[in-house]
């Protein structure tokens, strides 16, 4: 766009909306698009290479969150693994009950899903948390009822960085015979996931967050545990889920997984101080700007703050203009007219909400691109507050 | 996602700030929606002398605010009175689909401004509002 | 596999049921994994490039069908567009009505999606097809009542080739006030489309069938029909799918319909003769054979035979040793117990249907192709005939 | 799909046809359910001293059936009857688990080609029935 000035430099600051796909990545989807580019189903060499590189990637996808390759089922992604999922075992357990809890926070491919069931005819309770959008798993016991059969709360939220007590809450659940989902699409690779020690029944993963290629996804679904298929058709993933399989993207997710597993502890601890550097900058250098979500129990690689008396679109173009890319919690962002739900639920103003913004840290971030943002923020900031009619300085 | 001539706006706006004892203030929006417009004029001989807008909101906003304070400027006031929003978004080429319904509330600020204008000289008009569906925002 | 020694030649004969994506298509997709990878609903230059992109590609795959772009719904393949059309309308029309009509040799995608329906509580009537697999447009008439809310019927048979009356069948659901949707997986790219002139209100598309990659297809949607969203989340594809875009995907598909549209006229004149020469060639070399489907309203790429005495999945690994790769209706294939129900509704036997072998053409396919199919499979049908207990010769 | 020895019965499948004036003959399975075995028997001292079939079927059935001719060549007739069909899958280093309950029949087909010999001797045995699913297929 012309009016993007050649930005000294290109900061991707939005890792937790999509990540590129990395090159051993790729290098390992490639084969499979034209060479081995069979149907894992058929009779005949190029069906047998696809099988057996799914199968493969299967075992990787498995791994990354101490799974059996037999519990994984492939998805088209994070969204479509939610709804199998929440409508999968609403639906197969219909007849024992007709009550389910979420949170307030969740994702919308959680929550949209579950106000879906609601007009169903389902019961839906949605939790609430505190100003740090942590959930008590104490309010999940209390909402617990005799008919209620699932309890769905996510694991990383994905706005605010807070990492929620899934383990307990999977025990409480666990306890009451209710079945448990966690959507870990942004806690993955971030942070060590074991869906046994977990208390977890069904998690929720995305290839695209990790490095994968887009348009694939996962659901683990614990031995045992049954859902009524959303997608029908052919026998693909044992039943649970029709589509030929998209061959090249399964492969490219098990070596994102594969490669997130390995490298996990040395990156988690590399981006929690590039985190703790870049929220400690930003409070420093900015007046007026409050850190949310929880300060220590707190995903890698996210940093969220409210700039107030702005909002937050308008500080992105500027970023990007200056070859930052973030996002923000602001209504004008997504196209809606309400700010974040995620920031309203912790209490937060709708004005306060509006003005939100999250970097979020990858691969490629390094120190200089912390220090990058704390040199051309302030002056945005600057510039726009000038122009707000809120705020000191406003004479309102 | 904005084109050109918003991005201009957006990034150079015209005519921002406050004028200092203006003749005529007009505020609209709310920060709870997320965009809230104030205009200060300055009023000589029944034209727009003088005017200045400070706005909280996204990219359309400020564009929007920046665009119809050149837009009014050196109008009479009459016409600066028949400048609607619809005016004010072709005038910046077009605004994506999503905000036309929300963050184009300039030229009701102007016209805000104008009848602030009017009741100090004892002169009570009514404004034509729009069409528009900004009050979907229901707060 | 050891197994298979060094076959002479590589012959694949399997476009129906996947395609290898092309290297043009390929091409346009590269960029899009690392360099523009990003989420189209990004507020900054990664994701104001995806959503250019996307709406490039939408118009390619719009215009295969003669349909404007905000028509299309980009789907993780043809299983999803067929789930989403089917569920989707009866769903959203489920006060109108509670009847719905499908024929009996549609895919899997929309057989099991119509049978998941009648387990909710809706009537569907099958309509059969002739023994050429046609299905009559009176039969749909007359199957049609007050309260049918949906005709599904397929344009081009996935087995056999047929290709159905599909204008007369839209002409005789629009007069009665009924929607129709329409699985184009199979003849996209092969016979033109227009979805206006053909009274088409839903249409199913899968890019791996036309050289694009897998994992993602399309379902064109005439304007002004509502549909109830099976995947809920994010404000994704106006509100009728969520998650996040497979921005690779559905640019390669975009670019692969584009060429498909390009290509089609002279392609499927060469397919058309390829196919002739296929099938005369298998009538006349090898004994009791028999063609599937119709002689003339035929896919340009669609060969079906019965080897009678013979079962399918036996000469499927025979061709692939010998570098052939080709697909069967056998039951043994499916891992399911039946044999294709398409071949039963044309009205053969059971152990007929065992024996069908499909040779789909496509690009890469020549004469000589051909010519090494008719060398080869004479004496693997000899082979296995003298070990059958069936036959003439078996002494039964 | 299948495994290297599975294969090398599937392409070298030993003892191939049909024994002239044979001993005994079993037949199993339908051409309607897609797979069919004839075995037929020579039995000398109480030994099969010589075994063929003929299958229609898929890869399994044909490996299976060439197989368990390998497998009680030579035995008794007592020890015959003892070889199961999950022997021969065994003895095949596995199948496909979508191909365990279907096109396993071979045993079955030896054990009823012993049966008919002894028929013929005026001697009616009863065969162990194994359990596998393959009466799911219900015709
Ligand atoms: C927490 C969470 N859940 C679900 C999703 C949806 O996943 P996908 O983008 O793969 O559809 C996302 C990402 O957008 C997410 O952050
Ligand atoms: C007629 C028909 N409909 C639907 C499908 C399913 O499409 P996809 O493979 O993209 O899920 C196929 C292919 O398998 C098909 O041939």
């Amino acid at each position: 766009m012309s009016s993007q000035p050649n930005a000294q430099r290109q900061v991707y600051l939005d890792h937790s909306a999509t990540t590129p796909v990395r090159p051993e990545v790729l290098a390992a989807m490639l084969p499979y698009f034209a060479g081995k580019f069979g149907n894992a189903s058929s009779v005949h060499r190029w069906g047998y290479a696809a099988r057996e590189a799914i199968n493969d990637a299967r075992e990787k996808v498995a791994s990354l969150i101490e799974a059996s390759p037999n519990e994984i089922i492939f998805t088209s992604g994070g969204t479509e693994a939610d709804n199998l999922a929440i409508r999968g075992i609403a639906h197969a357990r219909k007849s024992k009950g007709n009550h389910l809890i979420t949170s307030q926070i969740e994702h919308h491919a959680v929550l949209h899903t579950f106000e879906a069931l609601q007009k169903e005819g389902f019961e839906v309770t949605f939790v609430p948390c505190d100003k740090y959008g942590l959930i008590d798993p104490d309010d999940v016991r209390r909402a617990i009822r005799k008919d209620t059969i699932l309890v769905s709360i996510m694991h990383g939220q994905n706005e605010v960085g807070t990492v929620e007590p899934i383990k307990q809450i999977g025990e409480i659940a666990r306890e009451h015979g209710v079945l448990f989902h966690t959507d870990a699409v942004q806690s993955a690779g971030k942070i060590p996931i074991d869906v046994k020690d977990m208390n977890v029944d069904l998690l929720t993963l995305s290839s695209h967050k990790i490095y994968g290629p887009k348009g694939v996804g996962a659901l683990y679904v614990r031995r045992g545990v049954r859902l009524t298929p959303q997608v029908t058709g052919g026998a693909h993933e044992r039943m649970r889920r029709a589509g030929t399989e998209n061959v090249p993207g399964i492969i490219g997710f098990g070596e994102a997984s594969r490669l997130a597993k390995a490298e996990l502890p040395e990156e988690a601890e590399r981006l929690s101080k590039l985190r703790d550097k870049l929220i400690e900058g930003l409070l420093r250098e900015i007046p007026d700007v409050a850190l949310n979500g929880h300060p220590v129990l707190r995903l890698p690689h996210n940093v969220n703050v409210s700039v107030k008396y702005l909002e937050g679109e308008s500080i992105l173009l500027n970023l990007d203009r200056m070859g930052v890319a973030a996002s923000s919690g602001s209504a004008c962002t997504s196209g809606s007219l309400e700010p974040s739900h995620v920031l309203l639920a912790m209490g937060l103003s709708h004005e306060t909400a509006h003005g939100s913004l999250r970097f979020s840290l990858g691969m490629s971030n390094t120190e200089e691109d912390v220090d990058y943002v704390l040199e051309i923020l302030p002056p945005i900031v600057g510039k726009l507050r000038a122009m707000s009619p809120l705020g000191p300085g406003s004479g309102l | 996602m904005y084109n050109e001539k918003v991005m201009d706006h957006f990034f150079n706006p015209r005519n921002v700030g406050e004028l200092e004892n203006p003749d005529g203030v007009g505020q609209v929006g709310n920060p709870v929606c997320g965009d809230m417009m104030r205009i200060t004029l300055r009023i000589k001989d029944n034209r727009i002398e003088d005017i200045k807008f400070r706005t909280f909101g996204c990219g359309a906003a400020i564009a929007t605010s920046s665009m119809v304070t050149e837009l009014v400027k050196g109008l009479t006031l009459e016409e600066a009175l028949e400048v609607s929003n619809k005016q004010v978004a072709e005038s910046l080429g077009g605004l994506p689909p999503q905000k036309l319904h929300c963050s184009n509330l300039a030229a009701e600020a102007v016209h805000a401004a104008i009848q602030d204008y009017y009741k100090k000289q004892g002169i009570d008009i009514e404004i034509k509002t729009e069409e528009h569906e900004h009050q979907e925002h229901g707060h």
